[in-house]
């Protein structure tokens, strides 16, 4: 689908059910206001994220990517977290040899308390982005714009 | 004898105790050998080593499992075997490892950029190293190339060109010419603007005809027909012809090679379509090196760094809200 | 060159062919070989470009009659919001194909269309399903191959009945002389293309000067072994399960062999869909990859590299010449062998089978 | 698949900021949706009706609701369209409330984004699949850890109601904490006269197996069937012999023991029986005061003991049991008061803990009830309370309220008054937290009555001025500094999770917050529950409560474990991991990072391959994100699903 | 003797007030082996209340340019006496740890940092680089009998989590450190105390109560003196000390000597070293006491020696008498 034109990036958000996804409810519950570019993906655990689901994002559309999961050793699972770190700092380093700026991706943990840090990261997160204005993508297979131009309408 | 000879003999020695010994023999082109599966002693005849032996063996290994071969590995082969076995692909006692001092190889395609368009490196009938050159016969006569010149850029920052935990050596051990990896090919493409670099890819993989010899010549890709690139369920790519996918694929092979790629180059070798692949699994060999001082193959006593973690990661910086 | 009847024949200076192909390339694309990174391919010729000839292009140019990925025809389900439960399936058939010149083409590239030809012809069902997106193509696009002079390392056109000057299926034959090339048109199409005021009347010197080039070409190929015996002794083997898992232990399973080779034609056929619309995908598939034949069931028939490569090799020089007059599906350009990461070498193969059928 | 989307307004609460009907008609476009509608509130009774209604008037095979977040009423809404026929895991929920009508006032931008929203949702559910829970049987029996009052509480609940119960408790004796106090408040009834009984009760009762001096050593398995190690440690006294007469500890030559119980505030013998009333009365032996362990001489207890129990060669035993549900109830420590230096950091001996202060204040402690100062036996006249040292202090990590400081403060001030009618309390507080029935009438009492001066404000410092402590301090309230001459002063220290106790949620695979109190499966919902199934709360290691809300909360964890083991076979959530065999190569790099060893080797026509253990997958989905050709996928979130949302978002 | 080389930031009140202090600093580091290089052209450290409570980046721009100052002549680490300038220059370096902070002040200066730079006291210095022991083998003139009072002052160790000394609360290492001089170390509870010095202006009549109460202890507790280590703690404890009897009707008499001073006695650097000549209530009667006191410690250490070695001597002779007896006892 395509982004609120002139108003919004695409942002996407993968968090995780326990912690940041509750820190996104009880942001909501607060009341604290946020930048409406993100769309968030709820996942089990921030091990579930596959870095891949982050590139894909970042290839196929999104302007920025961001992960959040619980703090280390407050993991719903105990361990997913742990596995998540290494994995999303390892991929990062990819961004760059890319040509995408490293920027546009980034992890953080937020539980399920933090709804201020939530807005926080939300905000400074959805500021980066703007910052950094729409992402330049490389191009998709022309075989397949019909199934764009048909989402567009 | 020579390093190949002393190969030979140790080839025949193993050959009782072993299916088959894998090894290089002379290719249909001059400058490429071709693999060599040894069955018999006379087969060790056709045996070869040496500067244009560069496939990796190591990239076999996987489909033997449950018998016992033999196998000869220049030092980056050797690294491969050792990830390898780290994961538990193979079996120690199933392989047995003949490594030998490797004094790097070539690279053809630098030899095309070397002869600057004097002739088709396919059209080269014959090549023969004499001292620092190499030595080629081509329908317009002889061209002599500085060997420095077309040698594989991998063997430029070797740090372990004799082959690692092998269970016969032969020759005397050879200093590395490099006491680190800089990573200087990563840093200067790094160098460019982020603009620049996507055009890079933008352009490169255009050509990609999406053969996956890069993915097959791997001897880490141990997928093989059950890789997610051609499967619907997962789907990660479709089957189209558009740039993005190809990269994605690429992006799927180096991030599936974080921590485990050893840098052999074959990816890029393989590639028919002449794609610098291996610079993407470079740039994670380096990030996963600087955070947790693990080169695949070498470093290969505790778990891979991405199938473990720990509790404090002191070089994590994480982002500061 | 024997073979086929010169329709027209023109000469252009080197310093004329740019001008020549931008001349082309009016209401076409001109596809010329391109140096790209550090290979040599098909790409559509840019203005100001000389196409890349000392180097012999990494790819065939199957690509342009055949794409790698070409959709179809697409497809869409509109819904209707004030009764979302009717929806209409909508479908559109992709463009017609423009046209197109292939220009600087290897004489074995010509011929790997032959290969095609037949095929997607209907051969098999008497004619009745052509491939229309095929033959479009094909009746679309204008060949002008470049003759050879020296053969590589891997090059066997002559022994599947070419040659480095062959024009077969071709449109017309270029041939480099001193400060030009000579061109000569075998079909209607190739003379049209000749009529261009930026070319001029070839003389029967520069003909007679072509022809020794070509017979010099020929001269500078190794002598051809007789593949006759080909069809049966393969066949011969096809329950040879050692035979083929000697010839295919340094096979990769990757699919490079098959997506260089200029006669391999075999596709899939994918639906890429957004649950709204979508659109029904041509690809190419290659025979050497295990799930080529993956039936739903899962039983696969070539579940091993062993069977997939015999079948490579047995489709190229026993099945595919049985029911097509004894064409080889093979033009021996060679590319299989060079872009092999384990050049495995199909002349050995066929070699092979025929000592091997011999022997026993 | 036929696809019914319900978009809520929530009253206001959505459709205030969000055109919920222009949502709605948006989502009629999406693929695979044919019928599309707004409602006033999803989750009420007609809400649902009409859900139900709809998907058997339109033949739905799959439901989206978008309204508030899953983490609300994802039940709620499941058990709605399995009312209806459909499998309660062929519907999603797009959550347009939280994450986006409370988040922002744009109508525009949140229309749009609820609409996206719900295209994901949709994307996601055209490849959820029907899932159904496997069953397996139970084992009846119940774990308490800790036998602290809540510990006790659920033993009892949960042995009255016919389950065996195991309790492990750390120290030689069960009691907790509340054995130590004198009095509780607000009742000043006696702390020993109304646990004792309890503590008896436990000894006797035929369902409760007691391991004193014992911890949990290692827990496996899952809900319904755990596997606990329980390692009982060695107190050089054979139990079974012992007949807790005493007599070794009368003739300990030791007798200048460091007194646990007593916190320190007296002195005992190296063989020791914690305190009269404890439960199991049985002596043992603390190594680091035993002369023969410190010196190889003396062995006098095992000469004195008329039944021969004493054995100092006595080892550790282990002891494996397997339970169905796990009760945490390992209760709290005082957090070390001593990095208050200005407080005399255990520097000065006239300082001393309120804990310590029950121990000066109780009949059957060190002084016999009499209070007296520690450092010279003098009886104070006039004592100092100071409140919050380690509450609500963020300097020293402790921002936290411990919740029944004020009410102890109280009945610690009534209680001197009893002592030593003559003398003056003073106490420094912060606040006074009195939510209780009958509490704020006590912290009244102790000023109204009892005379106690309390003074609001920190006190900055205690220094010593002859043989008086000077506590300096602000009134906040009169605005100036106050110095306040004290013969002994009380420090009411705050309470922190007790020792080890991240360790042991490590070991029952249970999240703890930073400050290693056990974190609850819902602050509201679910107060006992955590979120490993099978394993529940009770007392103050989920967090500081008072006497009362733990007894509460044992209750409360005995009646949720009661339920459970009620069962005679337990669902499993299918939720979890599941492996294509197809496509599985067998190269166990899921094995190597399952959290819960779910995973295992196998085999399949020769084939290596994995297998997940159903009952012990957790769902997290690591293996997923690992398996390098997805062999391995996560129901209910694949990679295909997590890639249609993406793709929904990004791509077409 | 040893490396250990600073950058060496006086502050105001080092070349007036606190003269003393300066001067017997730089005779304590130079007897001791620490090289002091006084940071050229050095200006305000910042805190003074103009300062530091109406601008945050003004007061941390002054002490950025001392740093600035110091990285000109290839100084990183910076030691002052003053607990007032050491508390400035720490929160100038933790405040411009966040960058916008940092930019703020460098547009000030127009001196951007290159290095990281770290702060420490003079008594932080002796205490913990220095230590103890080599304190102690300095000693020429050891302090017995000296009984003294260690007053630290409400800043050198606060806040704790900036200053990153001792403990903030209780700390000890001037203790420790007059300890090592020989002498007797009293304790003494409000050594954080604030002196009232920061109030002479606004308010005054607080000052004499702040300080009258650190006196009033100091001779409950029988001390010779107060050991300071702050110039406006000296100053006001010692120069005020009359103001404060009159204020509070006592007739206290305390010398307030800088331990630098005692330092410089200990060490034997001489007078220009010690610069008691300074103080407005006189060492020399505490120096008397002392040495009464040093008289009447050997006295007894002497007798106590003896009934030792006499108790030694007669056990040993027991024991001898004994081992003597016994081969005859053995025999029986």
């Amino acid at each position: 689908m395509s982004v609120l034109k002139g108003q919004e990036l695409r942002i996407i958000g993968f968090l995780c059910n326990w912690c940041s996804y509750g820190g996104a409810d009880t942001a909501g519950i607060g009341r604290f206001v946020q930048p409406t570019d993100l769309r968030v993906v709820r996942v089990p655990c921030s091990g579930r994220i596959n870095p891949l689901f982050i590139m894909k994002a970042l290839l196929y559309g999104a302007d920025g990517v961001l992960v959040s999961g619980c703090h280390p050793r407050d993991c719903h699972y105990a361990e997913g977290n742990f596995y998540a770190r290494r994995r999303l700092e390892v991929i990062k380093a990819l961004l760059p040899a890319l040509g995408i700026d490293p920027r546009r991706f980034e992890y953080t943990w937020v539980s399920a308390s933090e709804g201020r840090r939530w807005q926080h990261v939300v905000e400074s997160f959805t500021m980066q982005i703007h910052d950094l204005g729409p992402a330049r993508r490389l191009p998709d297979a022309p075989e397949l714009d019909v199934l764009k131009m048909v989402a567009a309408e | 004898m020579s390093i190949q000879e002393e190969l030979q003999a140790v080839i025949k020695e193993a050959l009782p105790d072993v299916s088959c010994v894998i090894g290089w023999r002379e290719g249909p082109e001059p400058l490429r050998a071709a693999p060599l599966f040894v069955r018999t002693p006379a087969d060790a005849d056709a045996f070869r080593s040496g500067y244009f032996a560069v496939n990796n063996p190591a990239v076999f290994l996987p489909e033997y499992k449950g018998g016992k071969v033999g196998v000869v590995v220049k030092g980056c082969d050797a690294r491969s075997v050792g990830q390898l076995l780290a994961e538990g692909l193979i079996r120690r006692e199933e392989v047995k490892v003949i490594g030998f001092p490797c004094n790097g190889v070539i690279d053809v395609d630098k030899v095309a950029v070397a002869l600057a368009g004097a002739c088709d490196p396919g059209e080269i009938q014959a090549a023969r190293e004499e001292g620092d050159e190499l030595v080629l016969t081509t329908p317009s006569g002889e061209i002599r190339l500085r060997k420095t010149a077309v040698t594989a850029d991998k063997c430029g920052r070797c740090l372990f060109p004799n082959a690692l935990d092998a269970d016969v050596f032969v020759g005397d051990t050879l200093e590395p010419a490099v006491s680190a990896d800089d990573y200087a090919d990563v840093a200067a493409f790094e160098a460019l603007s982020l603009e620049k670099r996507m055009d890079f890819w933008e352009q490169e993989m255009s050509r990609c005809v999406r053969c996956y010899a890069c993915r097959n010549a791997c001897p880490m890709c141990v997928c093989r027909e059950h890789c997610v690139a051609l499967s619907r369920d997962p789907r990660w790519l479709t089957q189209s012809d558009g740039v993005r996918d190809k990269m994605f694929f690429q992006i799927i092979h180096a991030s599936h090679l974080a921590g485990r790629c050893t840098g052999c180059g074959e990816c890029q070798r393989a590639c028919p379509a002449r794609i610098p692949v291996l610079l993407l699994k470079r740039a994670l060999s380096r990030r996963v090196e600087d955070l947790f001082a693990y080169r695949a193959g070498v470093d290969v006593a505790g778990p891979p760094p991405l199938l473990s973690f720990a509790l404090e990661e002191p070089k994590i910086k994480e982002r500061d809200w | 060159m024997s073979e086929q009847k010169i329709v027209s024949r023109k000469f252009i200076s080197l310093g004329y062919l740019p001008a020549w192909l931008e001349e082309l390339a009016l209401g076409r694309t001109v596809y010329v070989p391109r140096q790209e990174g550090r290979t040599v391919l098909y790409r559509p010729f840019v203005p100001g470009d000389l196409p890349e000839f000392s180097r012999r292009p990494a790819e065939s140019a199957k690509h342009v009659l055949f794409p790698r990925s070409e959709g179809l025809f697409s497809f869409c389900r509109k819904g209707d919001p004030g009764a979302p439960d009717t929806r209409g399936l909508l479908l559109s058939e992709s463009a017609e194909p423009g046209q197109a010149v292939i220009f600087g083409a290897l004489s074995c590239d010509a011929r790997g269309f032959f290969a095609f030809d037949p095929v997607y012809d209907g051969c098999g069902t008497k004619g009745i399903a052509k491939d229309v997106y095929y033959l479009k193509r094909r009746e679309n696009t204008a060949l002008i191959v470049k003759a050879c002079k020296t053969p590589l390392s891997t090059c066997f056109c002559h022994w599947t009945g070419g040659g480095p000057a062959s024009a077969q299926g071709a449109d017309a034959l270029a041939t480099d002389l001193d400060g030009g090339i000579l061109l000569q048109a075998v079909t209607k199409k190739g003379a049209a293309l000749l009529e261009s005021a930026k070319l001029s009347p070839a003389t029967d010197d520069q003909e007679a000067s072509a022809r020794a080039a070509h017979e010099a070409a020929v001269k500078a190929m190794p002598s051809s072994p007789s593949l006759d015996g080909a069809p049966e002794a393969l066949l011969g083997l096809f329950d040879n399960k050692a035979f083929w898992h000697a010839q295919s232990a340094g096979c990769l399973s990757c699919g490079a062999c098959t997506y260089l080779c200029p006669t391999c034609y075999c596709f899939n056929l994918t639906d890429e869909s957004n649950g709204i619309a979508g659109t029904r995908l041509r690809t190419w598939d290659t025979c050497m990859s295990a799930l080529f034949t993956m039936e739903a069931s899962g039983h696969n028939p070539r579940r091993d590299k062993a069977a997939r490569l015999k079948n490579r090799v047995g489709h190229k020089f026993s099945y595919y010449p049985r029911i097509h007059d004894g064409r080889f599906s093979c033009c021996g350009c060679g590319r299989c062998i060079r872009s092999c990461p384990s050049s495995v070498d199909i002349r050995q193969i066929v070699l092979n089978a025929l000592k091997e059928n011999a022997d026993v | 698949m036929r696809i019914g989307v319900f978009i809520c307004h929530c009253g206001s609460n959505i459709a205030g900021t969000v055109d919920c009907a222009s949502v709605a008609e948006q989502a009629a476009a999406f693929p695979d949706v044919v019928f599309s509608t707004d409602t006033l509130y999803a989750c009420s009774e007609p809400g649902q009706d009409a859900i139900i209604e709809a998907i058997k008037e339109h033949r739905l095979t799959g439901v989206v609701v978008a309204s508030c977040t899953p983490r609300m009423h994802e039940p709620t809404f499941r058990r709605a369209v399995e009312r209806a026929g459909l499998n309660r895991y062929l519907f999603e929920m797009a959550n347009i409330r939280e994450h986006v009508s409370w988040i922002g006032k744009d109508m525009q931008a949140n229309t749009n984004k609820s609409a996206e929203l719900v295209r994901m949702a949709v994307a996601k559910l055209r490849l959820n699949t029907e899932l159904k829970p496997k069953f397996f049987p139970v084992t009846k029996r119940v774990l308490v850890i800790g036998g602290g009052v809540a510990g006790i509480q659920a033993a009892l609940d949960a042995a009255d109601a016919g389950l065996e119960v195991v309790m492990v408790e750390r120290e030689p004796s069960i009691g907790g904490k509340m054995a130590k106090l004198d009095k509780t408040f607000p009742t000043v009834d006696c702390s020993s006269c109304i646990l004792g009984p309890r503590m008896v009760d436990v000894a006797q009762h035929p369902n409760i197996t007691l391991h004193a001096a014992s911890e949990v050593e290692a827990v496996s398995g899952y809900v319904g069937n755990f596997e606990v190690t329980i390692r009982k440690k060695s107190t050089c006294v054979d139990w079974s012999k012992c007949t807790g007469c005493g007599l070794c500890t009368e003739k300990c030559p030791a007798k200048k023991s460091y007194d646990r119980f007593n916190e320190g505030m007296g002195h005992t013998s190296a063989i020791v029986i914690p305190f009269p009333q404890a439960i199991p009365k049985k002596a043992g032996i603390e190594k680091e005061h035993c002369r023969l362990f410190r010196t190889g001489k003396c062995g006098v207890c095992a000469k004195i003991c008329p039944t021969g129990a004493v054995d100092y060669a006595m080892r550790d035993q282990i002891v494996s049991v397997k339970v169905g549900g796990i009760v945490a109830a390992t209760g709290y420590d005082l957090m070390d008061w001593t990095v208050y230096e200005e407080y005399g950091g255990g520097r000065y001996p006239d300082v001393i803990t309120s804990l310590q202060y029950e121990r000066l204040l109780s009949a059957s402690g060190p002084t016999g009830g009499h209070v007296k100062r520690p450092s010279d036996g003098r009886e104070p006249q006039s004592v100092v309370f100071i409140q919050c040292v380690g509450s609500r202090d963020c300097s020293v990590d402790r921002p936290y309220c411990s919740g029944f400081c004020c009410m102890y403060t109280a009945k610690q001030a009534i209680l001197t008054k009893d002592h030593l009618p003559d003398s003056q309390s003073y106490v420094f507080y912060m606040d006074i937290r009195s939510p209780g029935k009958g509490y704020d009438e006590f912290t009244r009492r102790v000023q109204e009555e009892y005379r106690a001066r309390y003074i609001r404000g920190r006190v900055s410092l205690v220094y010593p001025k002859g043989d008086k402590l000077m506590v300096r301090g602000a009134d906040t309230l009169m605005g100036t500094q106050v110095e306040v001459e004290a013969d002994l002063v009380v420090l009411a220290v705050g309470g922190e999770a007790a020792r080890g106790a991240p360790h042991l949620a490590e070991k029952l695979r249970i999240s703890y917050d930073a400050y290693g109190f056990f974190m609850e499966g819902h602050p509201k919902l679910k107060p006992v529950e955590t979120n490993t199934a099978g394993v529940f709360l009770a007392g103050s290691c989920q967090g500081l409560k008072d006497i009362p809300s733990s007894v509460a909360q044992g209750s409360a964890a005995a009646a949720k474990v009661i339920g459970l083991l009620s069962r005679d076979m337990l669902e499993s959530d299918p939720q979890i991991a599941q492996v294509n065999a197809g496509r599985c190569i067998g190269c166990g790099k899921c094995i190597s990072v399952c959290p819960f060893k779910a995973i295992q080797e196998t085999e399949a026509r020769g084939l290596p391959k994995v297998e997940v253990i159903e009952t012990v997958c957790q769902g997290c989905g690591v293996c997923n994100a690992t398996c390098p050709q997805g062999a391995i996928q996560l129901s209910h979130f694949t990679d295909n699903q997590i890639l249609a949302e993406v793709e929904a978002l990004c791509r077409f | 003797m040893s490396s250990q080389h600073f950058g060496y930031f006086p502050g105001c009140s080092g070349l007036g007030t606190s003269l003393e202090y300066e001067r017997s600093t730089r005779a304590v580091c130079g007897a001791l082996g620490v090289a002091l290089t006084e940071v050229p052209d050095w200006n305000c450290c910042g805190s003074s209340p103009v300062a530091h409570t109406a601008d945050h980046a003004l007061s941390s721009a002054l002490a950025s340019r001392i740093f600035a100052q110091a990285e000109s002549v290839g100084i990183a680490d910076i030691i002052t006496p003053c607990p007032s300038c050491l508390k400035n220059l720490h929160n100038a370096l933790r405040r411009m740890e966040d960058p916008l902070f940092r930019a703020r002040v460098e547009a000030l200066t127009q001196r951007p940092l290159r290095r990281a730079h770290t702060t420490k006291s003079v008594l932080q210095v002796l205490v913990e680089d220095v230590g103890c022991s080599r304190i102690r083998d300095a000693v020429r003139r050891p302090l017995k009998g000296l009984r003294v009072a260690p007053y630290y002052g409400c800043l050198l160790t606060r806040p704790g989590d900036s200053m990153k000394f001792d403990n903030p609360e209780n700390p000890v290492s001037l203790d420790r450190l007059l300890e090592s001089l020989g002498a007797e170390v009293l304790p003494f509870p409000l050594k954080v105390e604030c002196c009232g010095a920061a109030f002479g202006v606004p308010a005054r009549d607080v000052v004499p109560r702040l300080s009258g109460k650190l006196l009033d202890l100091a001779a409950e507790l029988d001390a010779d003196a107060v050991v300071v280590a702050c110039p406006l703690c000296q100053m006001n404890l010692d120069l005020r000390q009359d103001q404060i009897n009159a204020a509070n009707g006592t007739r206290h008499s305390i010398p307030v000597p800088y331990f630098t001073q005692l330092m410089a006695y200990a060490f034997g650097l001489g007078d220009e070293a010690e610069g008691f000549a300074k103080l407005a209530v006189s060492m020399a009667p505490a120096f008397a006491r002392m040495e009464g006191r040093a008289a009447a410690i050997e006295r007894q250490e002497r007798e106590a020696a003896a009934r030792e070695a006499k108790k030694a001597g007669s056990a040993a002779e027991k024991k001898s008498a004994k081992a003597a007896s016994a081969p005859a006892g053995g025999g029986l």
